[in-house]
């Protein structure tokens, strides 16, 4: 077992455990018919967002996509305004309005997702932009899935990304499938997609196993490059999977488009349990205690939040 | 069955063929037209996965195989050109988007060169292409998998624009759509996918350019794009309770559009409530009245008109404001009631009856 | 000087500063504001070279340098999301298009994240961007280099519309519009870059909702947008000449729209010509006609209206056919006649006074 | 030199010159108004059009972009009714409707191009798909420039062609130049087209000398494995350069975005000299003579055509 700082151990132990017990939370929840609002779920993908945003700093950018959960939590953001925007409720984090697709939380750096895939890619390059002017050093990091490396959007902000040496970490969550159509009925060459991003001269990684340290230590390395301005942007290709439905909380295995037997190495693989394991028995009860304890205040706080007034309807269409 | 389900085929004065859900009737037409015509394809992503893109291109794969539908990456723009590049080539393409907000990305294709095609060659060649899309409605779809964008597409010359409000129209208009040598916008809208109507068995074109009077009335005129058209008729519900008889008017194809049908109406009652799948501003309804005040202006007619539709705002995702967000039975009626009786108090339906007509029974998420 | 050049600032009682191109004005506004406000920068293809996007950026690098003025790949899409992006994280961009057809591949980023960003993010973040583009015309710039798109951003809620007529205009909303917290489009036209106005030396905003009656008249209101206001002025004479007197109005901002103003003139004229710099359906005009008839039905007024716009086809390129795709002053003021004398013959004004007020000295090819 | 039969040899000059006069005398025309429309004048970079063209046969297509006079022609598109297109005449190829960036020849197989920037490149597809279908092995051909490969739009066309494994020649014109702007000042790394193309799996050429029979026997070479469908998509890259300014007749080295020394190199290269040497002298005057004659009977038709009459203004908005 790799040697970590038990402080980044138990960071990184709590961050995954708060995502899936959150998301469990959430799947538990749904078929009451609280959360009116489709939501993506990331169990089973937890690794990535937090491998990728322990390593940065607090006043770094994140940004994750309709499949945000996992990265507004490991970012930081507020998890009562994210239960409550799911259950649609003014304290939500955008106010009831966005929901589950479009979350953002501002104070703790988390920028806005988006329901249509590869729209966030190059909003991130524009906030790269400001934070390059800025000259702090500040560096954002960007999701996106394996099927938005397909739009044509993608490769365009790549070249810009690496034309303008912007401080932008492209994290791709390969999961292997676009709803229920596996990458290599999508992609002429399926497992390409670093080497075609280095012909940009972008320095490309690729995590195979989801290890969420190897994660954590390649954006730890490339981060302090990117604040000197040695390095540009940098992209990151990690492996995981879905492990529920594409979208809803159910799972889909009875499908006919993949099989538990896809599913089983990942389960085996599952970074949560393995990181447990890691840590001393105490620390972790009392991780896992706390998570709980969040967990369900958001959801206490959720509930009792009022729903938007009328008046909200016609509030910030224009500012 | 005596009142028509859904303002389709009864109303059209068609009782032939089987109770059909609009979902059935899409893939029916398009079934029947692949067996007929082997240049038809069906292409857009997911649309062969089990799920058979809400189930409107069910079977399809098995039937027609993997060379006349199948699934894409996720590349609109490069799709699009792709599904005009086969038509002119002479195939007939289907190209199928389960969100109508993500033909934003199609745009330069349809626009630049599907609409224009034909024309800046000369007329050497033709692109019939059929695209069709669905208007999301049902939980929390928020502000980009909700919006109707159908007027953007209207304001084009070169393409049509069809969009059906029931089963049987759905059929009529597919078949008529993949028959046209012009590229046809065909918009769909989620909440219409399980409505019934009866559909005849045999093919048959609903050719574009007729409007069609789904109720007649002599108050007010009720005009109802896509699935409005059905809140129309429950609004015509709720007037008959106060002595409001309403004429409502399905314009089924917008694009190339027959207002003369509704001048007809207005010049009886006078009255017009125009009832957008969209926004309002440069909408289907501000064409219609616009037009209608052109006929009726220079024949010294005045009439009084007012447009509904999506609130001009954002499409939120709490249900409590979402709700307000939509145009529904309720805010149809009372807009109608306004125009007959200007000078009688504020009415309000009762609410049972007034909920919107098909969002009742839906259940999320998609 | 009297007669106002072109509708702008004598018009709108403003006789200060010197006589300036529009090209000029533009590119005055933007600089000073970008002296002013260091988190103003400009974006797109071309702005920094030789050409300077015709005249319009021209001495901005030499000023500004590559950091603040700079050209892009080309990427219309991804170029798009990053001007939105930087204006999201505070920065103030403009980012600039040669024609207007080329934004159908930024329509996805303008209409799912500009427009909205602001409200279905809870208004945590604001998106104060300028997108100008350059409604094309000269010489055979044909199917794709001649659209004037501005209905479809018009029927965007959370998007801001801006076409200026005249140089005057031309710097008062460009500031306005850079100092807008919204996305603004910001709507050029090639041929009136060339055209003169007074326009004042200082800073000055020309703020959205209102519209300017630019010259008054009694017998018809004519409504020009962008260059059509010029075309408008020149059916204005054209009339007088035949004892006809229009009131001529610019909207100026087309979305918010102010037609109040309108209503007003169209209560004392009874007649409407309204003359969209691109085609009629679902256009500026649709949107404008429907209001009246809304606003003036439920007075029970009744008056007459005509839209003018594109022909409903395509630009072609061969000058004798692209001549009659347009609305010129010899179409606006026989428009405008019919309505105001029913009953009098045809009438055809002077073919030497009637040219395409500014076509006549412009020299291809771009 | 290398051995080329006669036959070859006399075809291949005869087309490079006739793109070559043509534009000349297009070029001598345009300060009358008598050619009311943008033109976009490959005067230097025939020898691409030409080495692709000449190596398809009759019933292969092609199209070129807005700059696409020379593909028209090298493929065999009616010269009248080109010259009669720019003069907006009712006897052009798409009967003055569509002007120079908008030509169309398809009783030979040229396809229509466009004036916005890449997207004839999926319209490719989509013919390619039907000739796939067809089975006859018949090919197309897709000429863009250099800036177009910064578009999205040929990505996602690169992936879906190579999927589909569609018989598609991508023929990118690399003129250094997008308008007034260097390669250097739009692409991360000008020099990455081709190895970027190959991770889609498309075999990708490059040639830098603009040698027209180097072009030629590239794709002379794959064109039959394509019609076998032992390859799919193939893709060129042929470094050329553009004489005149963007758009119009004239030259424009007195701008200041590129030089006389940077034009010299191609001068000298000019492959249109380098083939006349090839060439028997009385075969090169024969071909030089045909090819005024031709030249002249295109003015001379366009000169005399009528213009479209007012009718044609609504006719073919829809089929
Ligand atoms: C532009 C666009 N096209 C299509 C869709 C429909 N859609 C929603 S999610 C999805 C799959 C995206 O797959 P991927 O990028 O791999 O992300 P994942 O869901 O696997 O996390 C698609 C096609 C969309 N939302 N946006
Ligand atoms: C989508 C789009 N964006 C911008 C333009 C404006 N424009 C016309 S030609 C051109 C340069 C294209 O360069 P390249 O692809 O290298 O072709 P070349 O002109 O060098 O042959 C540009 C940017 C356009 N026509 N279309
Ligand atoms: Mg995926
Ligand atoms: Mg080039």
């Amino acid at each position: 077992m790799p040697d970590i700082d038990p402080q980044t151990l138990r960071r990184v132990y709590h961050s995954l455990r708060l995502i899936r017990r959150f998301e469990e939370e959430v799947a538990r929840i749904y078929p009451e018919d609280k959360i009116k609002s489709p939501v993506h779920l990331s169990i089973g993908q937890e690794s990535v967002a937090v491998g990728v945003c322990d390593a940065l700093a607090k006043d770094d950018l994140a940004g994750g996509t309709y499949r945000g959960h996992a990265v507004y939590i490991a970012k930081g953001g507020n998890l009562n305004a994210l239960m409550a925007e799911l259950y649609g409720k003014d304290t939500g984090c955008t106010r009831g309005k966005g929901g589950s697709m479009h979350l953002m939380d501002i104070a703790h750096n988390v920028i806005g997702s988006s329901a249509v895939v590869g729209t966030t890619v190059p909003i991130a390059l524009g906030y790269a932009l400001a934070l390059k002017r800025e000259g702090k050093g500040r560096v954002i990091a960007s999701f996106l899935g394996d099927g938005a490396t397909e739009e044509g959007v993608f490769h365009e902000s790549l070249n810009f990304a690496a034309l303008k040496h912007l401080p932008v970490i492209f994290v791709c969550e390969n999961n292997f499938y676009a709803i229920h159509t596996p990458i290599s009925r999508r992609q002429a060459v399926p497992d390409a997609i670093c080497e075609r991003v280095k012909t940009y001269g972008i320095p490309a990684y690729r995590v195979t196993d989801a290890d969420v340290f190897k994660i954590r230590d390649i954006v730890a390395d490339a981060v302090p490059k990117m604040r000197r301005g040695e390095y540009g942007p940098i992209f990151l290709e990690c492996h995981t999977y879905r492990w529920r439905e594409h979208v809803g909380p159910a799972n889909d295995y009875d499908a006919g488009y993949r099989s538990t037997d896809e599913l089983q190495p990942w389960v085996d693989n599952d970074q949560i349990p393995r990181v447990a394991a890691m840590l001393e028995p105490d620390d972790r009860k009392v991780i896992d205690a706390d998570v709980e304890k969040i967990v369900a205040a958001s959801i206490a706080f959720a509930e009792k939040s009022p729903f938007p007034a009328a008046a909200e309807l016609m509030t910030n269409v224009y500012a | 069955m005596s009142t028509p389900k859904n303002g389709g085929p009864d109303a059209a004065g068609n009782t032939g063929g089987r109770v059909l859900r609009y979902v059935d009737a899409l893939k029916e037409a398009v079934d029947q037209e692949m067996a007929r015509d082997p240049r038809v394809f069906v292409m857009g992503l997911d649309v062969d996965d089990h799920k058979a893109l809400q189930g409107s291109t069910r079977g399809l794969l098995q039937k027609y195989g993997p060379e006349r539908i199948f699934t894409t990456p996720l590349a609109e723009d490069a799709m699009t050109g792709t599904a005009i590049g086969a038509a002119m080539a002479g195939l007939r393409p289907i190209h199928v988007h389960i969100r109508m907000d993500f033909l934003m990305l199609s745009m330069n294709q349809l626009v630049n060169m599907a609409a224009k095609a034909h024309y800046m060659y000369g007329g050497a060649i033709k692109v019939p292409l059929v695209v069709r899309s669905i208007i999301g409605k049902s939980w929390g779809q928020g502000p980009q998998h909700s919006q109707g964008l159908y007027s953007m597409f209207m304001h084009i010359p070169g393409l049509k624009v069809v969009a059906p409000s029931n089963a049987h129209d759905a059929k009529g208009c597919m078949l008529a759509a993949i028959r046209d040598d012009n590229p046809v916008m065909f918009v769909e809208h989620r909440l219409l996918y399980p409505t019934e109507a009866y559909v005849p068995e045999e093919m048959f074109e609903l050719a574009p350019g007729k409007s069609r009077v789904v109720v007649p009335g002599g108050d007010v005129t009720l005009v109802g794009v896509s699935n409005m058209l059905v809140e129309c008729l429950r609004a015509r519900e709720l007037l008959a309770d106060v002595g409001v008889v309403a004429e409502v008017i399905d314009p089924i194809w917008l694009s190339p559009l027959d207002t003369d049908t509704i001048v007809k109406s207005v010049r009886k009652t006078r009255r017009l409530v125009v009832v957008d799948n969209g926004w309002t501003m440069c909408g289907a309804g501000s064409e219609i009245a616009a037009r209608l005040a052109e006929v009726l202006g220079a024949e010294g007619i005045s009439f009084q008109v007012e447009r509904l539709g999506f609130a001009p705002t954002i499409c939120p995702t709490s249900p409590t404001i979402e709700e307000l967000f939509y145009p529904n039975p309720a805010r149809i009626a009372q807009a109608a009631y306004r125009l007959a009786k200007p000078k009688a108090p504020e009415w309000t339906p009762d609410p049972d009856r007034a909920v919107l007509a098909y969002q009742k029974q839906f259940r999320g998420p998609f």
